[in-house]
């Protein structure tokens, strides 16, 4: 698709080409590596991903599945380079953490299929052999706030973010823009826990937020989510959690709204299953929107959220589905 | 003798205690535990490639330890090695970026220096602090390495020096200068040899082991105790400083804001290992290193869960202080004999 | 009188060496038994035995008659205690918690009753004579006060043989007579009481009988002490029959001063008082200048002054022409100033290092033992071996830790150390406490050499028999200021020493100048 | 900002540092510096919320918390004291194993990564103190916490009296300032040194169980830095048992504020250096300033000092 790129691809393709007719020989076994950047126990939405990839791996026979965590800098490349030199046919890394490393090992091993979740990489297409998978946090996040806003009594809500880097910003700005579409003078807090596994941190900050008065709570902070969904269980007076990717029934009882999911497990199994079906694009971003089904806003099975409202949320989806409503990343303010 | 005896048994019993129990939490999740440790063994030394790795993790570390057995020796313990790379780290990044018109040898020249002379200075002024107004240096460092990892997450994310593109790891614009691998090896052999040198043949060396074992005694013979101090928490402020320009430098080209993390209890553990003896140093930091590529290997080639290899690693290390112990104290037995045992 | 310990036939091996070989030695209660010795003989040896820290290699140790195998614990409950040469204190510690460290009073469930703890060390110290509050924290004490309260941490136990291990080492005449009276009074309560010392004449005052070794032998016994004189006693622990400590010649010396002082103010804000108080004085070149004096009237601040490590608040220091005043201690060392500290085991030396390193310190800069900022080692080593040679340093070696050097041993290296230097003026501060005869001799000579050579020394010391010995000239130290000057050593008696000591120079001057 | 709130937060998030730095205080002062805190405090963590969850009862989950930091504390105590392993490496090695561990269990026992959450009947209920709701100010900030928080809140004193009260303390401090004389008074050095570990064991698994127990889950890594914390405290006040009660307090107090202030918009970064640049403070100023007051007095005083002397010996 990229032009520029075709000059370098074509010695390249041929190459491919090559292994390809091996590849596509009936009984070939795939070899599939996922590099996580983050230990996969300390977020749930990591953990479902890595569950959702095992499943896949398991009711393929054609693939054989393999989780690595390369989570310290120093064991990015090391660990994306033995995998390459132990004979992995695809090697899926994540984030802008991976960048780097993935591609000085993308350039070694061009027989290699690499793909790397969101890491904005500006010269990807230098790299015929890498696809970037961008996510889109926007769609469903608005959605969220939405939500949020129609469901707040109190007209205050906050939004708790587990660091105050980009990937979460981008989820508070639409969750913001969400908020304002629905009540423009809805007052909304933003907390940091600067933490992605301390419940009690999650706990406590939820608690203050509660006692200042906000009554819709959303989280997107790894492990200290629990902490947080518990503060909002507890609470005498009503309040609502809005959950992102992953859904707490057990512990909120009916106090969740719902959750803006990301399947990411998809999005790479999306990935596998063009590979290996010979439709491998190169060098290129790939951009993985609600239109895909990896991102979604999902009510949740027991949400106090009435029809009426729950209609509300489905028109806003369908506005920006359809370019009615543009989602900007920045947020409004922190 | 049934001293003796006990000291040679024990370690043994130790060894055999890790390989049994890093072997059962192996078979626990369904792995065979001799495939783990042929992988650790094979990530670690098994080709010229493994070695390579298992020599890149060592440098850090080795640097590292040099610089906490230095301030050790001088009497100040140095456990701020973690905020004296990020400073080193932090101001390279920062003079690479101001001064991106120079040359590049002159550039690299000149962000090594202000990163060697920044670590220095964050070393010595809880030095400072210790040597006159006797404040416990543990607590400053400590308090000082949180403070500088927040600092640098926070300039990672919203500097002029922050990677705009970053999403989710905060890390730094790339270096337009690096040093490559083998000038890198050259370099740690060099400041290895000269410390090891310095401690045992020079008069700072000298001043500072002295000074070190018994300040009043270095003051009433005449040696600037205060001066010997401070040039030993310099110093070794400075080799902290060179382990975090290297990574970054020689490996990364960019830096992370967590890149530091962890790494000074890898040098202060080589050191420890080491007894503070140069070779005993670099045989610490080398199993520390080998562990750490080999643990490359067990995650990637076996089939074992991330979570057991943190294990095994914890225990492994367990294995290797007890025999290291003993290799220790078979040669210093041979001391002890003409020596005054207290009690 | 009733036999308290008899040890029958006790030895004890250490690598390579026999420490205890065969000893017979009993005690009876009711006596002062003093135990002597040179150096290394085996004294704290045997009496570590006798208090359960060690377990004979051979024999048998009978306790009131009856054969007894203990260790620490059992020694304790059978009333056998023991004041060691180093004082097994915890100085962060309050002087009750010292006392009753590991035989508390108990309440239930294990809570101290400190009230009775107190009550029971209060009447102790009233029945000794002392005063001391027991909630000082034993750091702020003096050395004497420590001493007794290693006495007291004994009786406390109900100690019925007490092993006292060179107590008065590092007493003052003061503290040590003070010491004696109790010692007595316990000995008229009955009990058993073994004594080791170096110094003679408070064997013959104190003890009832003696038992003499030699490497690790008993060589000798004094039923009485009556008719006993030091030089007996000396002779029979060399194994030589003429012994005499070393005197010098007092000769009065009319040559140049090397060290001049002028002035000197030094005041001790913690205390609010002046601890030196305008002190004037000079140290001739081929002169000992004595400085006696209770300790703690400023001795110590004195030479802090001379070292460098203290800044005086005014007065001049001039060292042969050179006003060395504002230097610091490596330049007035390198002026010519050398030092035998105080306390060799943490200012003197530093015992983790080895003996060279010892040797070297204070001089590693100069061309003999470095370059380019590099040791020589092989000098180094060269010259150490020298100077343990020519010093007569028993089992040393350069690369040894001093650590594993005896008491004497290590005052030698001090002494090597700071004469190879070659000072214009050596400060020698209580040079030979703690050591035997024959190390007490070695380090009167090398100072008298020291100062036929030409060098001028300020020796300051605690101990009069010492001061009155090889001094040329004396000055007193009392709260800060010189309470009497005394010219004509040869012709002094202690008697007035002791009296300007106690601050009453005026007061003798006034009579008519005696002295 | 409300100040009860922010005073509960803070007793709420200083009571398992507090547990845990009252542990460590038996290692500290026996001469046993333990880096390992961290990892004593995540095994507590991870034993109470097991224990919890197979026996469906809270307190027992507590208890298993306490059994096992005393019996692991043992184990390290016996690796140093018997062969002589270097503490602070061992305790390296300890943190690794315990981080890693408790990941590892998670999956291998309960078939559940990252976390694992109490059932309902199983968590540790709060306790209501009716008579405190009449207290004003301290009433709502006291009631309402769970057992162990009260424990926390006693914990220090019941320190500070087995240290200055009792034999057994006072034969410990003997033991970690001076061991060769706590020989030579008969005090059992071993027994000391393995019961006091003991005790510190138990102390750390209580302050984990606390931890844990507060949000009714065990989630990896979840102790973030409290068992330095705790150490911090420790080196901070001399390991002196209320002091160390004080600190601990007042580094929760810095953490409570950070959290309340953070949905405030400012950077999260600087506002958590603020528990640690309250640290520095304390740690720094008061010698310096100490130091700095003498210096002035010596100036203004030695001027009249000396020349009330001069006269005084000129007047003898
Ligand atoms: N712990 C030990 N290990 C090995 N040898 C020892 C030990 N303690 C003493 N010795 C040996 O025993 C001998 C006797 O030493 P001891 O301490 O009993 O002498 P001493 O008579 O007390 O000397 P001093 O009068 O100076 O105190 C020494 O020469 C030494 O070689
Ligand atoms: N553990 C040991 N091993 C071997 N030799 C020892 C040991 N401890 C002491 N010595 C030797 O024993 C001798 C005497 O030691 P000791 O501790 O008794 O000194 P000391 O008699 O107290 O000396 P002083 O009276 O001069 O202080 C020394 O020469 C020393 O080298
Ligand atoms: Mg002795
Ligand atoms: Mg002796």
């Amino acid at each position: 698709s990229k032009p520029a790129a075709t000059n370098e691809t074509e010695p390249t393709e041929q190459k491919q080409a090559g292994t390809q007719a091996n590849n596509s020989a009936p009984g070939k076994v795939w070899k599939v590596a996922y590099v996580s950047a983050y230990a996969i126990d300390e977020l749930q939405w990591l953990t479902d991903m890595v569950a959702g990839l095992n499943t896949y791996g398991e009711e393929h026979d054609n693939i054989e599945m393999k989780i690595v965590e390369a989570v310290n800098a120093n064991e990015y490349e090391p660990k994306i380079r033995a995998l390459a030199e132990g004979g992995y046919d695809i090697i899926i890394t994540s984030f802008n953490g991976h960048a780097d490393a993935t591609k000085a090992v993308a350039k070694d091993f061009p027989d290699i299929y690499f793909g790397i979740i969101d890491a904005k990489i500006q010269d990807i297409a230098d790299y015929p052999n890498l696809q970037e998978f961008g996510i889109d946090r926007g769609y469903n996040s608005f959605l969220a706030g939405a939500t949020a806003a129609y469901m707040s009594k109190s007209n205050k809500v906050a939004f708790i973010g587990g660091a105050d880097i980009e990937a979460v910003n981008q989820i508070i700005a639409a969750w913001q823009q969400g908020l304002q579409y629905v009540n423009p003078d809805i007052e909304d807090t933003v907390a940091y826990s600067d933490t992605f596994v301390d419940p009690t941190i999650g706990r406590e900050l939820a608690l203050s937020l509660l006692s200042k008065g906000c009554d819709v709570i959303g989280a997107s902070t790894g492990g200290a989510e629990a902490g947080v969904c518990q503060a909002i269980a507890e609470s005498p007076t009503d309040a609502y959690y809005a959950a992102y990717d992953v859904h707490y029934y057990d512990i909120l009882k009916g106090r969740e709204l719902g959750s803006a999911v990301s399947y990411l497990d998809k999005m790479v199994i999306m990935f596998i299953e063009d590979v290996t079906a010979g439709k491998f694009e190169g060098g290129i971003l790939k951009f993985f929107g609600p239109e895909m089904g990896t991102v979604a806003y999902e009510f949740a099975k027991d949400t106090p959220v009435p029809e009426d409202i729950q209609k509300k949320v489905m028109e806003i989806s369908d506005k920006i589905l359809n370019g009615e409503i543009e989602i900007g990343l920045e947020p409004l303010h922190k | 003798m049934k001293e003796k005896v006990l000291s040679i048994i024990s370690p043994i019993i130790a060894i055999f205690l890790a390989l049994i129990v890093v072997g059962v939490v192996v078979i626990c999740s369904d792995q065979n535990p001799l495939e783990a440790y042929a992988a650790l063994l094979k990530g670690s030394f098994g080709s010229v490639s493994n070695f390579m790795s298992t020599v890149r993790y060592t440098i850090p570390i080795l640097l590292l330890a040099i610089s906490f057995s230095i301030c050790e020796r001088g009497g100040y313990f140095n456990i701020g090695q973690e905020g004296q790379m990020f400073m080193a780290a932090l101001t390279a990044v920062a003079v690479n970026d101001s001064l991106r018109e120079l040359p590049k040898p002159l550039l690299l020249l000149v962000t090594i220096m202000a990163g060697v002379l920044v670590s220095a200075i964050i070393s010595v002024i809880p030095a400072v602090l210790k040597f006159y107004f006797g404040i416990n240096e543990a607590i400053l460092l400590v308090m000082m390495n949180y403070i500088i990892e927040l600092l640098v997450t926070y300039l990672m994310l919203y500097s002029r020096l922050a990677d705009s593109q970053a999403a989710a790891m905060p890390k730094s614009i790339p270096l337009s200068v690096s040093i490559s691998a083998p000038v890198l090896y050259i370099f740690t052999i060099f400041i290895f040899i000269g410390f090891t040198a310095v401690m045992k043949y020079s008069v700072l060396g000298y001043r500072i082991r002295i000074t070190g074992k018994n300040a009043a005694f270095a003051k009433a013979c005449g040696i600037p105790a205060a001066r010997t101090f401070l040039s030993s928490a310099l110093i070794g402020g400075g080799i902290a400083g060179v382990a975090g320009l290297f990574e970054v430098l020689g490996i990364y080209h960019v830096m992370f804001s967590n890149f530091a993390i962890g790494m000074g209890f890898m040098g202060i553990t080589a050191a420890l290992l080491g007894r503070h003896s140069p070779l005993g140093m670099m045989l610490g930091s080398l199993v520390l290193g080998a562990l750490q590529s080999g643990s490359v290997m067990l995650s990637t080639i076996t089939d074992v869960s991330p979570e057991i290899v943190q294990v095994v690693q914890g225990f492994v290390m367990f294995f290797a202080t007890v025999s290291f112990l003993y290799v220790w104290k078979k040669k210093k037995s041979h001391l002890r004999k003409s020596g005054r045992n207290p009690l | 009188m009733e036999t308290a310990v008899e040890m029958r036939g006790v030895s004890k091996y250490f690598p390579g060496i026999k420490a205890n070989d065969s000893i017979q030695f009993s005690v009876d209660y009711g006596m002062v038994h003093a135990l002597i010795g040179e150096n290394g003989a085996g004294k704290t040896t045997l009496m570590r035995i006798l208090y359960g820290m060690y377990q004979p290699d051979e024999g048998e140790i009978l306790i009131d008659g009856k054969p007894e195998h203990y260790s620490v614990k059992g020694a304790l409950q059978m009333g056998i205690a023991m004041v060691h040469q180093n004082f097994m204190q915890i100085p962060g510690m309050s002087v009750l918690e010292n006392i009753i460290l590991g035989h508390a009073p108990k309440k239930n469930a294990g809570v101290i009753d400190y009230k009775r703890a107190r009550k029971e060390i209060m009447q102790l110290m009233r029945s000794l004579g002392m005063t001391l509050n027991p909630d000082t924290i034993i750091q702020r004490l003096s050395v004497g006060e420590r001493q007794k309260i290693e006495i007291l941490k004994a009786l406390y136990l109900g100690a019925r043989i007490l092993i006292l291990d060179e107590p008065t080492a590092v007493l003052t005449p003061q503290e040590a007579s003070e010491l004696f009276r109790i010692i007595r009074s316990l000995r008229n309560e009955g009990k058993a009481i073994i004594y080791i010392s170096h110094k003679l004449n408070e064997v013959i005052s104190i003890a009832d009988c003696a038992t003499v070794m030699r490497k690790g032998q008993v060589v000798g016994n004094f039923t009485s002490m009556k008719q006993v004189s030091e030089r007996e006693l000396a002779a029979a622990m060399i194994g030589k029959s003429d012994f005499s400590l070393i005197v010098g010649n007092h000769l009065p010396c009319k040559s140049d001063p090397v060290l001049k002082v002028t002035d000197l103010w030094y005041l001790d804000l913690k205390l609010g008082k002046a601890t030196i108080q305008n002190l004037n004085f000079e140290v001739k070149r081929g002169e000992i200048l004595g400085i006696g004096g209770v300790e703690g009237n400023g001795q110590q601040e004195l030479i802090s002054l001379l070292l460098g490590t203290q800044t005086a608040n005014s007065g001049r220091i001039n060292l042969d022409e050179t006003d060395i005043t504002n230097f610091t201690t490596h330049r007035r060392r390198e002026t010519g100033l050398g030092y035998i500290s105080a306390d060799r085991m943490t200012t003197g030396l530093s015992l983790n290092s080895t003996v060279a390193e010892n040797i070297i310190c204070g001089k590693e800069t100069t061309s003999s033992y470095s370059r380019w900022g590099f040791l020589k080692n092989k000098e180094i080593s060269s010259v150490a071996d020298q100077l343990i040679q020519q010093f007569d340093i028993r089992g040393a070696k350069c690369r040894l830790p001093a650590r594993a050097l005896s008491g004497g041993n290590l005052q030698k290296i001090v002494l090597a150390r700071e004469i190879s230097r070659g000072p214009k003026l050596l400060i020698a501060a209580h040079p030979t406490r703690g050591l035997d005869i024959g190390a007490i001799n070695f380090v009167r000579e090398q100072l008298i050499r020291q100062k036929e050579s030409g060098a001028a020394i300020l020796l300051i010391t605690a101990d009069l028999e010492e001061l009155m010995a090889i001094s040329d000239r004396i000055l007193i130290l009392y709260e800060g200021h010189f309470s009497g000057e005394i010219q004509d050593v040869a012709s002094a008696t202690e008697e007035s020493i002791g009296l300007y000591m106690g601050g009453a120079g005026q007061l003798l001057k006034e009579e008519g100048d005696t002295i | 900002m409300n100040i009860t709130d922010l005073l509960t937060i803070t007793l709420r998030l200083a009571a398992p540092t507090i547990l845990v730095a009252q542990g460590g205080l038996f290692s500290m002062r026996i001469d046993i510096f333990n880096l390992g805190l961290e990892g004593f405090m995540l095994m507590g963590c991870f034993t109470s919320i097991v224990g919890a969850y197979l026996t469906a009862n809270a307190y027992l989950g507590i208890l298993a918390a306490a059994l096992l930091g005393t019996l692991v504390m043992l184990v390290y105590a016996f690796f140093i004291f018997e062969l002589h392993v270097d503490p602070v490496v061992c305790a390296i090695a300890i943190i690794t194993i315990a981080s890693g561990l408790t990941r590892f269990l998670l999956v291998s026992w309960f078939k559940s990564s990252g976390r694992l959450y109490l059932p309902e009947g199983a968590a540790l209920s709060t306790i209501q103190i009716p008579f405190l709701n009449h207290l004003p100010f301290v009433g709502p900030i006291l009631n309402n916490h769970s057992i162990l928080v009260y424990f926390a809140l006693l914990v220090p004193f019941l320190v500070y009296f087995i240290l200055y009260k009792t034999n057994f303390g006072l034969s410990l401090r003997a033991v970690g300032m001076n061991q060769e004389a706590a020989v030579s008074a008969s005090i059992p050095v071993k027994r000391i040194q393995y019961l006091s570990m003991a005790i510190g064991g138990m102390l750390c698994g209580l302050g984990g169980a606390q931890l844990a127990m507060a949000s009714n889950l065990f989630n990896v890594g979840m102790t973030n830095g409290r068992g330095y914390t705790a150490i911090a405290a420790l080196i901070l006040t001399g390991s002196e048992p209320i002091r160390t009660f004080w600190a601990c307090l007042v580094f929760g107090f810095a953490e409570a504020l950070v959290l309340m202030l953070s949905g405030e918009g400012y950077p999260v970064q600087i506002l958590s250096m603020l528990p640690y640049v309250l640290a520095l403070m304390v740690a720094i100023l008061p010698p310096v300033v100490g130091k700095m007051m003498l210096r002035i007095r010596t100036a203004k005083t030695t001027g009249k000092l000396l020349q009330s002397t001069v006269i005084e010996t000129e007047n003898k």
